[in-house]
């Protein structure tokens, strides 16, 4: 029985360590009391491409502690690394509420690492911003959860149908479709699938595939054999690009009008300039492009000072897909602070439900489950893609918008093959 | 021997009653939070360790048992609405299956084909939760889970005793099978596999057997974890993560007793549950990695063995 | 569906998979086969390779082309690698197989991270004029970013395994897990060939990696989705039977092909873990292998 | 029919082509003490695999106590009582040296109190004064010694001694056959394998000669030294 002295020593030395950050957190919170942010960010693991928005973060805060804080008081970020596992998210979420003392909450990012907090904060009643997470509330139906993406209401079904909006107004009768073994994509292709039907086309092919799949040679002659006018993919940025390529080594048919829908990875720098000239054609959702409609000084003063930190991190310089949303949600928490006066959850979402609130990313309304009123995914197809250079996708043009109408800057090119090559 | 056997039951006692009183003394529910995955490390350790310390036969695909016990529990619990004790009790079952047909499958030829097709099981596995639309394939599983007893202030403690009670009967049965005829002929399997067979032990029985008690607790460790994050998808339940770490805290701790996967685990859990939310970023992996390779190139035995061997030292 | 274009295609897209994991799985065919060290960080190493690849292709060189050039460093490499192995076993008289593999598998998690520090943990690929189209034949379609690292396998297996059968040093290696004693009578050092067969192996890994990242792109962790198809194949094809691991991936290559083609794109991941517990459950010998 | 413990009836056994034993027939007597000898390769592991149930033969049937055993496994025909040592030591690492005959006493059913009984072996081969020590830090000889006593704890009827001198020096080798002897005195039959010739023409009562794979001489200790055939497989034309 050597080893049960042994045993005590490392209990105590263990909760010693976990008690260390505790005592150190409460001190730090007593001295000048900080509007404390607390949130989970995937510094690593496969979802490490979207660690991107801690930089949206960071710049809410530092803006907000320029103008003097709020309510007088500064704004502090706790920040944990949930390497993209939910198995991370429940201790780190309790750390920020128990221990450190977080008044306002963001999500963590998309619906797989969202829904184990759900009930958490249900339960315990707390204010939260979603970070990207389709249909995260849906099943909660927590009121004091709100949205920063802007995925609408019904978004695990809706969120994609400007792509079917545009497929009925060429007349598209038949859609293939296919989606990666992954959550998004898969719940993108079951809500593209429901939309098919209500408009009456045809699904003449759905299928997924595994994570990691580099040849697509053969789903694409079985697509092919099915005769689509439109194909609707949800893939991941792996896949996009093999997808893409296959394309252009098997052919594809001239019926097909429109090709993409929700391919993860042509938002991205990355995936930009390594593709380049052959992603011309491709209709694709996204949730910000420099197009005239959506320009405003606030949102480039945003790039202005993101570009150049991005580059010296080295994560995607463009930063179109997720960094203004991150931005965005400091700012729905600080509207609810100052509209409310107060960081008590039930005020702040009280405010947040009544009143429409101006971001960089234009104005915002929720619904009761913290919805955007209004879906705002965009449409947009890329055009006019010549070399491998990522400074053009800054200018307007080259991901024109298609959908919503609102919004629209240009018309849909079609069909895909001449689109492709033109 | 006796006098061993009575303070391991003391210790038990106590530690169970603890897990029924810490809840209602520790009023901030982040360490039944911690305190949980420490434990599903403990138990995953201790379970690894039937097979891969005592009988020496790797098992590269402790995931793909512990995301099993996830995926029954969590099926049996949101379709059936199987009390929790059942859940756990036929992911054990299913594990101990699952076990015996890897086995039965690979045992028979050399421990190093074992392995390999354990790298296998993880991948079969998650290949087969992805085509199951009843297991919801990749867009995952939510289960919310049942409303903690009265003896029990809050579902993360309630979580967290449930994971204690788990591991405390993994830990009394690894040690039972230590100290047993069956411990005793692993360890003769372990050193020489025909050696054993012809001083009568039935090898290929006794693997079997290990690799049911195994499997068993490995699927009991996933099957609370549903309702720890109450949220179960295919990739968190078949997590590498998992894979390495029962592999890492037996090595660590030593894999000759019982004691070195508990300490194993207790050790590098919470190192590695500090780590997130104070370092983090891959150098917590890397740290793995290396402390791995540090272990098995150094110390073999693991911690256990360092402490016995400076405490045998230190006797003149 | 049933279309004889879309089988044919299977088919030869499956053939031509299959030559690559042949390629991926030869190095561990020396190490695991012949030299009976489970060298699981090989299709991690192989990873490496594609990496080294990316590197100089930035600079502007051909993935075949920096492959050659990784041929040494990568040599230099597995002796490295063999040094360490040996000297932390050999002090305890042969090593066991748990602890090998853990130490492999720790290392293998060590080159990922290292690669991912060092590259981020984002896909990487190379651009090459011939990525993007194909060549036409009939009915067939192949892409060239498939034939040529199709045909890049073949080769090097071809020139290892005339290495292996035609030299001295390469009968050595053969020679040398089973006679040690014979081989330390006939002059040689049984340690010093094992560190040449070794670096010979971690060598395969670069052009392997070449062959990799030119089929699509990569990541740091990709090589946790080869174990199950590598070890399967230096199984099944019979410990280090290199024909017969070709034939093995091709089998499995167009397993997999028409299992994406005819049934669900999402079962394919099993395929190879399928194919390889079957062989492991009732040739344990393996297909190609003699017994034992 | 209690004058033949173990007899092989046309016992074959190939690898893949290569043919490594038999057909072989041979007959071992209650308490017989019966020498193998034989070149390397010539078949005589192979003989013993197939008596302790390692291999299965392809053809023919070994049969112990009239039984036909060819079937059963190995630790099964442990239990019933054919017992051997390895050529090559193979203690139970990780084990003390009396941990070591437990376990053969953990699943051979003997009566009486198992850790009596492998310390009154453990005394009568010498290494009472090495009970608690681990196992693997016997010399040579105290090494085959454990290896005696494990395969003599569970009380077999037929010991297989494989290569139990190789590399001892002549004391230890009378301190090793002395062991047999009382063994053998206690009525349990002896199979000695070994290439130490006045080792095993001094121990046998019966030598048998294999050349690849054939038993082609049998005898007393004089008739085998005079047998021609084995002169020519010891000492060449």
């Amino acid at each position: 029985m050597k080893t049960r002295r042994e045993f005590h020593k490392l209990a105590v030395a263990t909760a010693a360590g976990l008690v260390a950050p505790a005592v150190l957190g409460s001190r730090a919170f007593a001295q000048d009391k900080p509007i404390r942010v607390g949130a989970s960010v995937s510094l690593t693991g496969p979802l490490a491409s979207t660690k991107n928005g801690l930089i949206g973060y960071e710049l809410w805060r530092d803006d907000v502690n320029a103008a003097g804080g709020l309510l007088g008081r500064k704004v502090e970020l706790v920040i944990y690394d949930d390497q993209s596992s939910a198995a991370n998210v429940p201790a780190i979420y309790s750390k920020l509420v128990d221990v450190d003392a977080c008044d306002v909450l963001f999500s963590p990012y998309g619906a797989n690492l969202s829904a184990p907090v759900m009930p958490f904060i249900k339960q315990r009643n707390l204010f939260m911003i979603g970070m990207f997470g389709l249909a995260g509330n849906d099943v909660a139906k927590h009121d004091k959860f709100f949205h920063s993406g802007p995925w609408g209401p019904n978004s695990g079904r809706d969120w994609a149908r400007g792509f079917f909006d545009l497929a009925k107004a060429q007349g598209v009768k038949k859609i293939a479709i296919i989606n990666a073994d992954l959550e998004f994509s898969k719940n993108a292709a079951k809500g593209g699938a429901e939309v098919a039907k209500e408009y009456g086309m045809e699904i003449v092919f759905n299928q997924s595939y595994p994570p990691n799949t580099t040849d697509f040679s053969a789903i694409i002659r079985n697509i092919n054999a099915g005769d689509p006018e439109a194909i609707f993919i949800a893939s991941y940025p792996a896949d996009s690009t093999a997808i893409i390529r296959g394309v252009k080594e098997i052919g594809i048919s001239d019926k097909v009008k429109l090709f993409g829908g929700a391919m993860i990875g042509p938002q991205y720098g990355a995936l930009l300039s390594s593709l380049g000239p052959e992603l011309n054609g491709l209709v694709n959702s996204h949730t910000f492009v420099p197009e005239p409609t959506m320009q405003t000084p606030a949102i480039k003063g945003f790039f202005d000072r993101y570009t150049p930190i991005a580059v010296k991190q080295g994560v995607d310089p463009l930063g179109y897909y997720i960094p203004p949303f991150y931005y965005v949600a400091g700012q729905l928490a600080a509207a609810a602070i100052i509209g409310s006066k107060s960081v008590d959850p039930a005020k702040m979402a009280a405010f947040l439900h009544a009143n429409t609130v101006d971001t960089i990313a234009g104005k915002i309304a929720f619904n009761e489950i913290g919805d955007w009123k209004d879906r705002r995914v965009l449409m947009v197809q890329l055009r006019g893609i010549k070399g491998n250079d990522l400074e053009q996708f800054r200018n307007p043009g080259h991901q024109v918008i298609l959908d919503p109408p609102s919004l629209k800057t240009g018309e849909l090119a079609a069909p895909y093959n001449k689109a492709r090559t033109s | 021997m006796r006098k061993n056997s009575i303070l391991f039951l003391a210790g038990i006692v106590i530690i169970l009653a603890l897990g029924f009183l810490l809840p209602w003394t520790i009023r901030n529910p982040f360490y039944f939070f911690v305190g949980y995955v420490v434990l599903q490390y403990v138990t995953i350790a201790t379970g690894w360790n039937i097979l891969g310390g005592y009988a020496g036969y790797i098992n590269f695909g402790a995931a793909g048992f512990f995301g099993a016990g996830v995926y029954l529990a969590a099926f049996l619990y949101t379709t059936l609405g199987l009390p929790l004790p059942l859940c756990i009790l036929s992911a054990a079952v299913l594990g101990a299956i699952l076990g015996v047909l890897m086995g039965y499958l690979t045992l028979r030829i050399q421990g190093v084909y074992f392995a390999i097709a354990t790298l296998g099981l993880v991948i079969v596995l998650e290949t087969i939760v992805h085509n199951i639309s009843a297991l919801g394939g990749a867009s995952g599983m939510a289960v919310y889970g049942p409303r903690p007893p009265g003896w029990s202030p809050g579902p993360s403690q309630y979580n967290f005793t449930v994971m204690l009670m788990i591991a405390v009967a993994s830990v009394a049965l690894a040690r039972f099978v230590e100290i047993s005829w069956i411990g005793r002929g692993l360890r003769a399997v372990r050193a020489s596999e025909d050696a054993a067979e012809c001083s009568g032990v039935p090898t290929l029985r006794l693997k079997l057997l290990a690799c049911a008690l195994s499997g068993a607790v490995l699927a009991a460790a996933g099957s609370p974890y549903p309702f720890y994050t109450s949220y179960v998808e295919p990739v968190t339940a078949f997590s590498l993560i998992i894979g390495l770490n029962a592999i890492a805290m037996p090595l660590i701790g030593g894999t000759k007793s019982w004691a070195g996967p508990v300490l194993g685990a207790l050790l590098l859990a919470s190192v590695q549950q500090i780590a997130t939310v104070t370092i983090s970023s891959e150098l917590n992996i890397l740290f793995v990695g290396l402390v791995l390779i540090a272990f098995v190139a150094f110390a073999p035995g693991g911690l256990a063995d360092l402490f016995s061997r400076k405490q045998g030292r230190a006797k003149p | 569906m049933l279309s004889i274009d879309i089988l044919l295609n299977a088919v030869v897209t499956g053939i031509l998979l299959g030559s690559v994991y042949a390629s991926l799985a030869l190095g561990l065919g020396i190490t695991f086969g012949i030299l009976h060290i489970p060298n699981i960080a090989h299709p991690t190493l192989v990873i490496a390779g594609a990496f080294f690849v990316y590197t100089f292709g930035q600079w502007g060189f051909d993935p075949i082309f920096a492959a050659l050039i990784g041929l040494a460093p990568f040599y230099i490499l597995g002796v490295a690698l063999y040094i360490f192995y040996s000297r932390v076993f050999e002090r305890r008289g042969g090593a066991n197989v748990l602890q090998s593999l853990t130490l492999f598998f720790g290392l293998s998690l060590v080159i990922e991270i290292l690669l991912a520090l060092s590259f981020g943990s984002e896909l990487k690929s190379v651009s090459v004029s011939y990525i993007g189209s194909s060549l036409k034949l009939g009915l067939l379609t192949i892409p060239y970013r498939l034939l040529i690292p199709a045909l890049l396998g073949p080769v090097m297996i071809a020139a290892v395994w005339l290495y292996l059968s035609r030299t001295n040093s390469g009968t050595a290696i053969r020679a040398v897990a089973h006679e040690e004693r014979a081989l330390s009578i006939a002059g040689l050092n049984p340690a010093s060939v094992k560190q040449h067969a070794f670096g010979i192996a971690t060598a395969t890994a670069v052009v392997a990696g070449a062959a990799l990242i030119m089929i699509g792109p990569v990541e740091p962790f990709a090589g946790r989705f080869q174990i199950g198809r590598v070890f399967a194949i230096v199984v099944l094809a019979g410990m280090g039977s290199i024909p017969g691991s070709l034939a093995i991936a091709i089998i499995i290559g167009v397993a997999e092909a028409l299992v994406a083609s005819y049934l669900n794109p999402s079962w394919a991941p099993g395929v190879a873990f399928a194919i390889l517990l079957l062989g492991l459950a009732f040739r344990p010998q393996g297909l190609f292998g003699a017994a034992r | 029919m209690n004058d033949i413990v173990l007899s092989m009836k046309a016992v074959e056994k190939a690898f893949g082509a290569f043919r490594a034993l038999g057909p072989v027939d041979l007959d071992l007597r209650p308490g017989e003490r019966l020498g193998i000898i034989g070149p390397n390769g010539s078949g005589k592991t192979t003989l013993i695999n197939c008596i302790t149930g390692v291999y299965r033969p392809d053809k023919g049937s070994v049969h112990f106590e009239g039984r036909d055993i060819s079937h059963i496994e190995a630790h099964k025909r442990a239990r019933l009582g054919i017992s051997r040592s390895f050529q090559i030591p193979r203690p139970f690492a990780g084990m003390t040296v009396l941990e070591n005959l437990l376990v053969p006493l953990d699943y051979c059913h003997v009566d009486g109190s198992k850790e009596e009984r492998a310390r009154a072996v453990l005394t009568s081969v010498g290494l009472a004064g090495r009970i608690s020590h681990p196992s693997e830090s016997l010399s040579q000889l105290e090494l085959r010694k454990l290896e005696l006593a494990r395969a003599l704890v569970g009380n077999p009827k037929v010991l297989i001694a494989d290569e139990a001198m190789a590399g001892l020096s002549g004391e230890e080798i009378d301190e090793v056959l002395s062991i047999l002897f009382a063994l053998n005195r206690s009525g349990v039959a002896v199979i000695m394998i070994e290439h130490i010739m006045h080792a095993v023409m001094r121990f046998s009562e019966r030598i048998v000669c294999f050349e690849t794979g054939r038993l082609i001489a049998s005898g007393t200790s004089a008739e085998i030294a005079e047998n021609p055939l084995v002169q020519k497989v010891y000492f060449g034309e």
